[in-house]
């Protein structure tokens, strides 16, 4: 019932009145986002049903819906948005015991980045998607410079990347434009069909550079591990738990519903598998906790983005599947290494030995997010981990679930390397009082443990999602249903 | 309500470890008191074999039933374990008094009751898979609560070697669930019976990957020294008795109810049997061989014991393998026969580590004054081990035996009689280093191990004499699960079995045996008493010794002996899958120098190029 | 030629050719493809609804000074996209330029660092007298700029952008004009406040966000056109102040 | 022949400063020069999208005096308010890269990138 | 008109090589800026003034502006 806009409009507001917060009181800005990410998940479920029953067109400028810009939320774009929005509340928890410099300007970007995250979820309009992929860029150069030291490299390099991106993705949108005649996604797919197999590729191509940026894909991920390493936790934390996420979907939304030809899901398919294999190999050789947890999660996009290029409803449910339990983990797992660090005081896992009794929630946090993303049964990882090898089983890909076992192997290896020093190895160093997490882990392990235990709680939403984003003409109906 | 078995363990694993944190002793006892528990209930349920239990759960859009049921082969598995776990936990109530994880120990110890009871019960690959996984994650984490780095490397490497098997196991599982649409094991034998016998013979040996982990056979056997050696001392007995019997728990359950001899049955024979069957036979040979020399060679007890585990292992895949009703009876007999000794034994070592804490057998000496009941204990063990008459060892060697010289495989034979014959040498290595020989000073004034541990290992005794004298009350139940499983059983009475060539009637020899032990008796109580002189009161040919220096020879005890398979143990097999993984991971290294070099303009630059490489394909074809 | 460089060079002009290869294009029976330069055929691209101002309603006829109600009433049509069509995009813009100022806040951090100014010595006489000349009047030009925003070419931003480079004149001039930090920052939350308002009042009132919830009066007049000249009043100060705010920052850094 | 001309010129001319500016992006080693090629770059493509939606003599998409009424034929309005946004956020990112830069210039103060090796791994 | 377009594309492609080329970097930001003001003059062209107003103040002004900053705070400010 309440107007999905807000998601966007409202965390907009509030970050253009952050100056005036702060001015207010010092302390204001850190409950402003708490109370703006809480809102934006009570909307969210208040629309829960409604969307379950039919995909949401919600026209911005009261303009009839495929001439203008349009908000198409799906079940698929809902489950997105839950996550981004939930992995921002978490972390505004996380950030309400942290203390940052600029505090105004930090928590004005934390929200900009994740309502940047949110309108890439939700938009149906392709320059849209554009200027919201720009919105969370700047934010993420912004937010990773907080953390000073080299992490002004880390920003420029990813600057440069993103310019790169955003080029192509220009281009990419210049072309559909010239050759269709119209921004709106039903519009593009309603028509895509007629444009020269030539073009299409090129456009295609185009996309699959510009997007591939944010989701992380294997030529185009390497600011990732700098990123992620460099920023503050929160901001590490958001960026692997939502922005990622975000790519991911709107990569699958330009592939799905506007070049669904065979050819692009295999380049998707090679280069999701090369990120897999790559990903963890490095992962493994990394002595920075949080540079491994870096190269872990690009591992685990590529991972994603390889079930879902599968094609089938199963492989797509599977996907999805994994990509939440991905974002929950890997918020659990940044929180914990963030508090571990600042603990030990150095970022390197040789440092980290013996913490296990010191910090018992980081420690424990750090280890049950391990153990989910390893696949221990009764945790959500198992369930994602066997739909994934059941689905690409079932689309007869031997040498990909081969391939996707021997990267959870690897994973295995570098997860345990930590978990054994955290508990099984004498403390050296004395340890530096830290934030206390145990809200959020709390929240994050209840989190785990209900979606590995009683998975049907998401069955309805996720198999809504796949069929959704799987059939484009059903797409391109109710968007153009008028017309 | 065969679930009970896995709740009440679980349930029972939070609340020891939350009592344990106020009152070490308190873990233990609840261990002992839940594992009680589910012994007396087992007893309760003997012979109700149509007791099942399913329950059936639509998830994520596929139709999962998960189905557990009660056959005569999981009765006597769960019996062995809900034993072998009362036993320990109630030597450790004592023998955790110093030690700093006994809270996670506990916690860890339940739960691996209720996965192995799990295990046991489950009828379907998907719940044998989530009891299998958590059966290895939490003896993981028992491994390396062990002692420091040397546990975790040993838990780590462990747990590598069982994932990769576990995901063989999943990815096969879930090929013949697209096959068949369900989990159960009946769909799935008779699809695989069915099916074309290369890819069934393929999809069981992936099926039973990790039971041949599990069991530590030939060339998946690295993992076990390290892991027992390094584990804490009360898990070890637990470890090598029950962990690797499930192994053998699986392979049984793989070769005759998923029909795997069926279906290799017609494929090119070997001396009368299948090649697969042979080669596995083969293998136990070679792990009997491979365990016994590694054995003699250890300095650490534990390690040594645990080679020695290895090879008995040999016995029974040799016994499972040939697949004659003697073979199969002979090596379930010999599987718990050799979970008692083997249990009494790392037991008498766990005191003998609670006294001295010291593993390595060139510390200690002379125990035998200051713990006469723990070196009973061992003494008898090992005599069960090497395999002489009045002990259960006896029995199930002599059975394999005579199922060998019936199908007439003389290099099997051949191996089964090193590995017995050379028992005696790593068997009498720590007895008399540790028992024999003279007291170090430091040790003088060790007393008896505390009540509480003497008890389990009184019990052990008795129950090795016992089977020893007795073998029918184990036929009892072999034969019933040879009933269950399709082969004939082999006719036996209380005391008697017949062989091959010839019935084996252990009441006879043990009444001899009893006789010639009370003439001994008779014959050291009327003769003089030797005069009883000073330990360290050495005399040696004139020299005059002032320090109390022991002349006790303890260190590297087979040296010649070993000189023979020094070459051989040094090509040692952990070092082959150390270097696998070592250049597989430096690949990860290379990958990341070339594509990561840090310049931002060679990361636009790959961008661009994965552009016009895609734009390229995409033309040519 | 580093051989890096050549290999750059090699891959860009792959990328180039490819790119070109695009526009050379023959289209066969029916397939859409790209089209001359100068061919853009409009009347099936949205921008021709654009034009008749006929989204909602299928107006034909937009007469200067005379079409009265139309459904956007801007008579720059480029206006009406910006503004009232696609005004999503310009609130996403102004987000991006809005979070880039931050940005330069954060990394410069300017509130603890010692104000060292611009080290250029007192710029020459010309230079200082012309500017306090040019100040007031590019300020005008700025102002009429976004004024007539919806009439003549020019709009929010570019008007923004006058008024930013007055300031930047006014400061290289001479080192003593300082504008306070409160100021700037004032300025653009509640520029930003009244954008974002506008498009609330019109989800509350119109049911839909950032719809034009005034009349739209005669195309060409200056009061007409709904909400676009509040918009563009809005862009207006919220660019010319974040410009500023960026100069400022770079000339103080 | 001479809208040949025009043609390859516009559409040849904005591919060319891609080129340009790509190129500069991947090759030059002093930051502020890369960020000049990016910002090349950006006005390439600004160009491009503009010259996409060209219409042969036609006039400025707004109605006033001169035309008074939209019966006449218009160039296409919707890649104007495109690029209109982009080279707004193609000043910001360039903006933030220069800020960036300045603040890496003070740790290692050299502009040259292959210098800057901060982030081995 | 179109033979002027091509003649000023020419110039523009012209200024941004030699944007690249040159050593001195204030040189080469105004040989940007010479490009930024090419490009608003052909934005004219193509009858997009609000475009060619914008490339003209933000593209040619405030950048070229920001870029001499920027240099005057790192490089020049060195040398002097």
């Amino acid at each position: 019932m309440v107007n999905l806009t807000l998601i966007i409009a409202l965390p907009l507001l509030m970050a253009f009145t952050m100056p005036i917060f702060k001015m207010l009181n010092s302390k204001l800005p850190k409950f402003i986002a708490l109370l703006t990410t809480a809102f934006n998940l009570i909307v969210l479920s208040s629309n829960f049903t409604e969307i379950m029953a039919a995909p949401l067109i919600l026209e911005l400028g009261g303009w009839q819906a495929p001439f203008a810009i349009n908000l198409y939320v799906g079940p698929l774009a809902l489950v997105a948005a839950f996550l981004i929005n939930g992995s921002a509340f978490i972390l505004s928890i996380y950030n309400l015991s942290q203390d940052y410099q600029f505090d105004d300007k930090f928590y004005l970007l934390f929200l900009m980045i994740t309502a940047g995250a949110s309108g890439m979820v939700m938009t149906g309009d392709l320059f849209n998607l554009f200027v919201f992929i720009e919105i969370t860029s700047i934010a993420a150069y912004s937010l990773t410079t907080f953390a000073g030291g080299s992490s002004y490299e880390a920003s420029f390099k990813y600057l440069i990347i993103g310019g790169v991106g955003s080029v192509f993705l220009l281009l990419g949108i210049g072309f559909t434009y010239s050759a269709v005649g119209s921004l709106n996604l039903a519009e593009i797919a309603a028509s895509a069909g007629l444009i020269n197999p030539l073009l299409l590729q090129i456009t295609a191509l185009l996309f699959l550079i510009g997007i591939g940026i944010e989701a992380e894909l294997f030529p185009l991920n390497f600011w990732v591990p700098d990123i992620y390493t460099e920023a503050p936790t929160a901001v590490s934390g958001i960026m692997s738990g939502a922005v990622s996420a975000a790519g991911i979907y709107a990569l699958a939304r330009i592939f799905f519903t506007l070049f669904p030809a065979q050819q692009f899901f295999n380049y998707l398919l090679v280069i999701g598998v090369i990120t897999l294999i790559m990903g963890e190999l490095i992962a493994y050789q990394q002595e920075n906790i949080k540079r491994m947890l870096a190269y872990s999660s690009l591992a685990q996009m590529g991972l994603i983005v390889t079930v879902i290029s599968l094609g089938t409803e199963a492989a797509v449910k599977a996907g999805l599947f994994q990509l939440i339990n991905h974002s929950i983990l890997k918020v659990l797992l940044f929180i914990s290494a963030g508090v571990l660090i600042s603990a030990a005081g150095s970022k390197k896992i040789k440092d980290l030995a013996g913490l296990g009794t010191k910090k018992p929630t980081a420690a424990f946090g750090f280890t049950i997010a391990a153990m989910g993303i390893l696949g221990v049964p009764f945790l959500n990882g198992f369930i994602s981990k066997f739909m994934i090898i059941s689905s690409s089983l079932n689309a007869d890909q031997f040498l990909i679930t081969f391939l996707i076992l021997a990267a959870a192997l690897i994973e295995i290896a570098y997860y345990l390397k930590v978990v054994q020093k955290l508990y099984f190895e004498d403390l050296e160093i004395e340890v530096k009082n830290t934030a206390v997490i145990t809200v959020p882990v709390i929240l994050l392990t209840l989190l785990i443990i209900g979606l590995g235990v009683y998975p049907q709680l998401i069955a309805e939403p996720l198999e809504k999602a796949a069929a959704e984003i799987l059939n484009n003409s059903r797409y391109i109906m109710t968007v153009l249903g008028g017309i | 309500m065969l679930t009970k078995y896995i709740f009440v363990p679980a349930a029972a694993a939070f609340a020891a470890y939350i009592l344990n944190k106020k009152n070490k002793k308190a873990g233990a006892t609840i261990t002992a008191l839940v594992s009680a528990y589910l012994l007396l209930s087992l007893a309760l349920i003997y012979g109700s074999w149509e007791l099942n239990q399913s329950f059936n759960l639509s998830l994520m859009g596929y139709q999962l039933e998960f189905l557990m049921a009660l056959t005569p082969l999981s009765w006597l598995f769960a019996v062995l374990t809900s034993a072998i776990s009362l036993l320990i936990a109630v030597f450790s109530i004592d023998s955790q008094a110093d030690f700093k994880f006994s809270s996670v120990f506990n916690l860890n110890f339940l739960l691996v009751i209720g996965s192995i009871m799990g295990v046991l019960f489950a009828r379907d690959f998907l719940t044998l898979f989530i009891f299998w996984e958590l059966m290895t994650w939490t003896s993981f984490y028992l491994i390396s609560s062990g002692k420091k780095k040397m546990a975790g490397r040993a838990a780590y490497r462990y747990l590598i070697l069982s994932a990769a098997a576990a995901y063989s196991f999943l990815m096969a599982v879930i090929f013949i669930f697209q096959q068949t649409g369900s989990f159960a094991f009946e769909p799935a034998a008779e699809f695989l019976l069915n099916n074309s016998a290369p890819q069934s013979i393929l999809l069981l040996l992936a099926i039973s990957l990790p039971f041949w982990v599990k069991a530590g056979i030939f060339p998946l056997h690295v993992w076990v020294k390290d892991a027992h050696g390094n584990a804490p001392k009360e898990f070890s007995p637990f470890l090598s008795g029950m962990l690797l019997k499930v192994g053998f728990y699986g392979l049984i359950v793989v070769f005759h109810q998923l029909s795997f001899f069926k279906i290799i049955e017609n494929t090119i024979a070997y001396r009368g049997l299948p090649l697969l069957s042979y080669l596995f036979a083969l293998l136990g040979a070679v792990t009997i061989i491979t365990g016994t020399i590694l054995a003699i060679r250890q300095e650490d007890m534990k390690k040594l014991i645990a080679y020695s585990s290895i090879s008995q292992m040999g016995y029974i895949i040799i016994g499972i393998a040939i697949a004659t009703p003697l073979g199969f009876s002979g090596s379930m007999l010999h599987l718990m026969n050799h979970l008692i000794f083997k249990s009494t034994i790392f037991l008498a070592l766990a005191a003998v580590i609670y006294r001295t804490g010291t593993t390595k057998m060139y510390e200690v000496g002379g125990l035998i004054f200051r713990m006469p009941l723990t070196f009973a204990a061992y003494l008898t063990a090992i005599i069960a081990l090497a395999g002489i008459p009045p002990t259960n060892g006896f029995i199930s060697k002599w059975v394999i035996y005579q199922a060998l010289i019936e199908k007439g495989y003389l290099f099997l034979a051949l191996a089964a009689f090193f590995g017995s014959i050379a028992s005696f040498m790593y068997v009498f290595k720590p007895l008399s280093t540790v028992f024999l020989g003279q007291l170090k000073p430091q040790h003088q004034e060790i007393k008896e191990v505390p009540l509480l541990m003497k008890i389990p290992m009184l019990i052990l005794i008795g129950v090795i004499v016992l089977f020893g004298v007795f073998p029918g009350i184990q036929m009892n139940i072999i034969s019933q699960i040879s009933g269950d499983l399709g082969i004939e059983t082999v006719n036996y009475s209380l005391y008697s079995i017949q062989g091959a060539f010839g019935a084996w009637n252990s009441l006879y020899i043990f009444n001899v045996f009893a006789a010639g032990f009370v003439i001994a008796l008779l014959v050291f109580g009327l003769a003089k008493k030797s005069k009883l002189v000073g330990l360290l009161d050495t005399y040696s040919s004139g020299e005059y010794v002032t320090d109390a220096e022991s002349y006790h020879y303890a260190y590297q005890y087979y040296r010649p002996f070993d000189r023979l398979f020094d070459n051989l143990a040094a090509k040692s097999l952990t070092g082959f899958y150390e270097t696998l993984t070592a250049n597989l991971l430096k690949s990860g290294e290379s990958f990341r120098r070339i594509f990561a070099a840090g310049r931002v303009q060679n990361y636009a630059l790959y961008s661009v190029l994965l552009f016009v490489i895609l734009a390229a394909v995409g033309w040519i074809i | 030629m580093k051989f890096r460089n050549l290999i750059a060079l090699v891959i860009t002009a792959a990328f180039a050719l490819i790119i070109l290869q695009a526009f050379t294009i023959t289209p066969a029976a029916g397939e859409i493809t790209l089209n001359e330069f100068g061919k853009a055929d409009i009347n099936n691209r949205t921008a021709q609804l654009y034009l008749n101002k006929s989204v909602n309603t299928d107006n034909k006829k937009v007469i200067y000074q005379e079409s009265k109600n139309l459904e956007s009433g801007s008579a720059n049509i480029v206006t009406s996209v910006v503004a009232n069509y696609r005004s999503f995009d310009t609130l996403g813009e102004i987000t991006v330029l809005f979070l880039a100022a931050a940005g330069i806040g954060v990394v410069l951090n300017l509130e603890n660092s010692k104000k060292k100014k611009f080290a250029a010595d007192d710029s020459s006489l010309i230079l200082n007298t012309g500017i306090k000349l040019l100040f007031p009047l590019l300020l005008l030009a700025g102002t009429y700029i976004f004024v007539y925003g919806h009439l003549s070419p020019g709009g929010g931003f570019q008007g923004g952008a006058v008024i930013a480079t007055a300031f930047l004149l006014k400061m290289l001039s001479d080192n003593k004009f300082e504008i306070k930090e409160i100021s700037i920052t004032l300025v653009e939350s509640t520029a930003g406040i009244s954008f974002v308002g506008l498009g609330l009042y019109g989800l509350v009132t119109r049911g839909s966000f950032l719809e034009n919830f005034m009349a739209t009066g005669t195309v060409g007049q200056l009061f007409s056109a709904g909400i676009i000249p509040l918009i563009y009043i809005a862009i207006a100060f919220k660019v010319g102040a974040e410009l500023t705010n960026i100069v400022k920052n770079l000339i103080e850094a | 022949m001479l809208n040949f001309l025009e043609e390859w010129s516009f559409f040849g001319g904005s591919i060319l400063l891609i080129f340009i500016g790509l190129y500069g992006v991947l090759s030059r080693k002093n930051m502020i020069k890369i960020l000049i090629s990016l910002g090349l770059m950006d006005t390439g493509v600004n160009l491009l999208l503009v010259a996409l939606g060209y219409v042969e003599a036609a006039n400025a998409p707004i109605i006033n005096s001169v035309n008074p009424s939209n019966a006449a034929a218009f160039v296409d309005p919707i890649p104007q308010a495109l690029v209109l946004t982009s080279i707004v956020i193609g000043t910001a990112v360039l903006a933030l890269g220069l800020a960036l830069v300045m603040k890496i210039y003070d740790k290692y103060s050299t502009l040259n990138i292959s210098e800057i090796r901060g982030l081995k791994w | 008109m179109p033979l002027i377009s091509s003649f000023l594309i020419l110039i523009m492609l012209a200024a941004a090589a030699a944007a690249l080329a040159f050593d001195d970097l204030l040189s080469s930001i105004i040989a940007a800026g010479l490009v930024s003001l090419t490009a608003a003059v052909l934005f004219y062209f193509l009858k997009a003034p609000d475009v060619a107003m914008t490339e003209a103040a933000i593209g040619a002004g405030l950048t070229t502006a920001i870029f001499v900053l920027a240099l005057f705070k790192t490089e020049r400010g060195k040398s002097e």
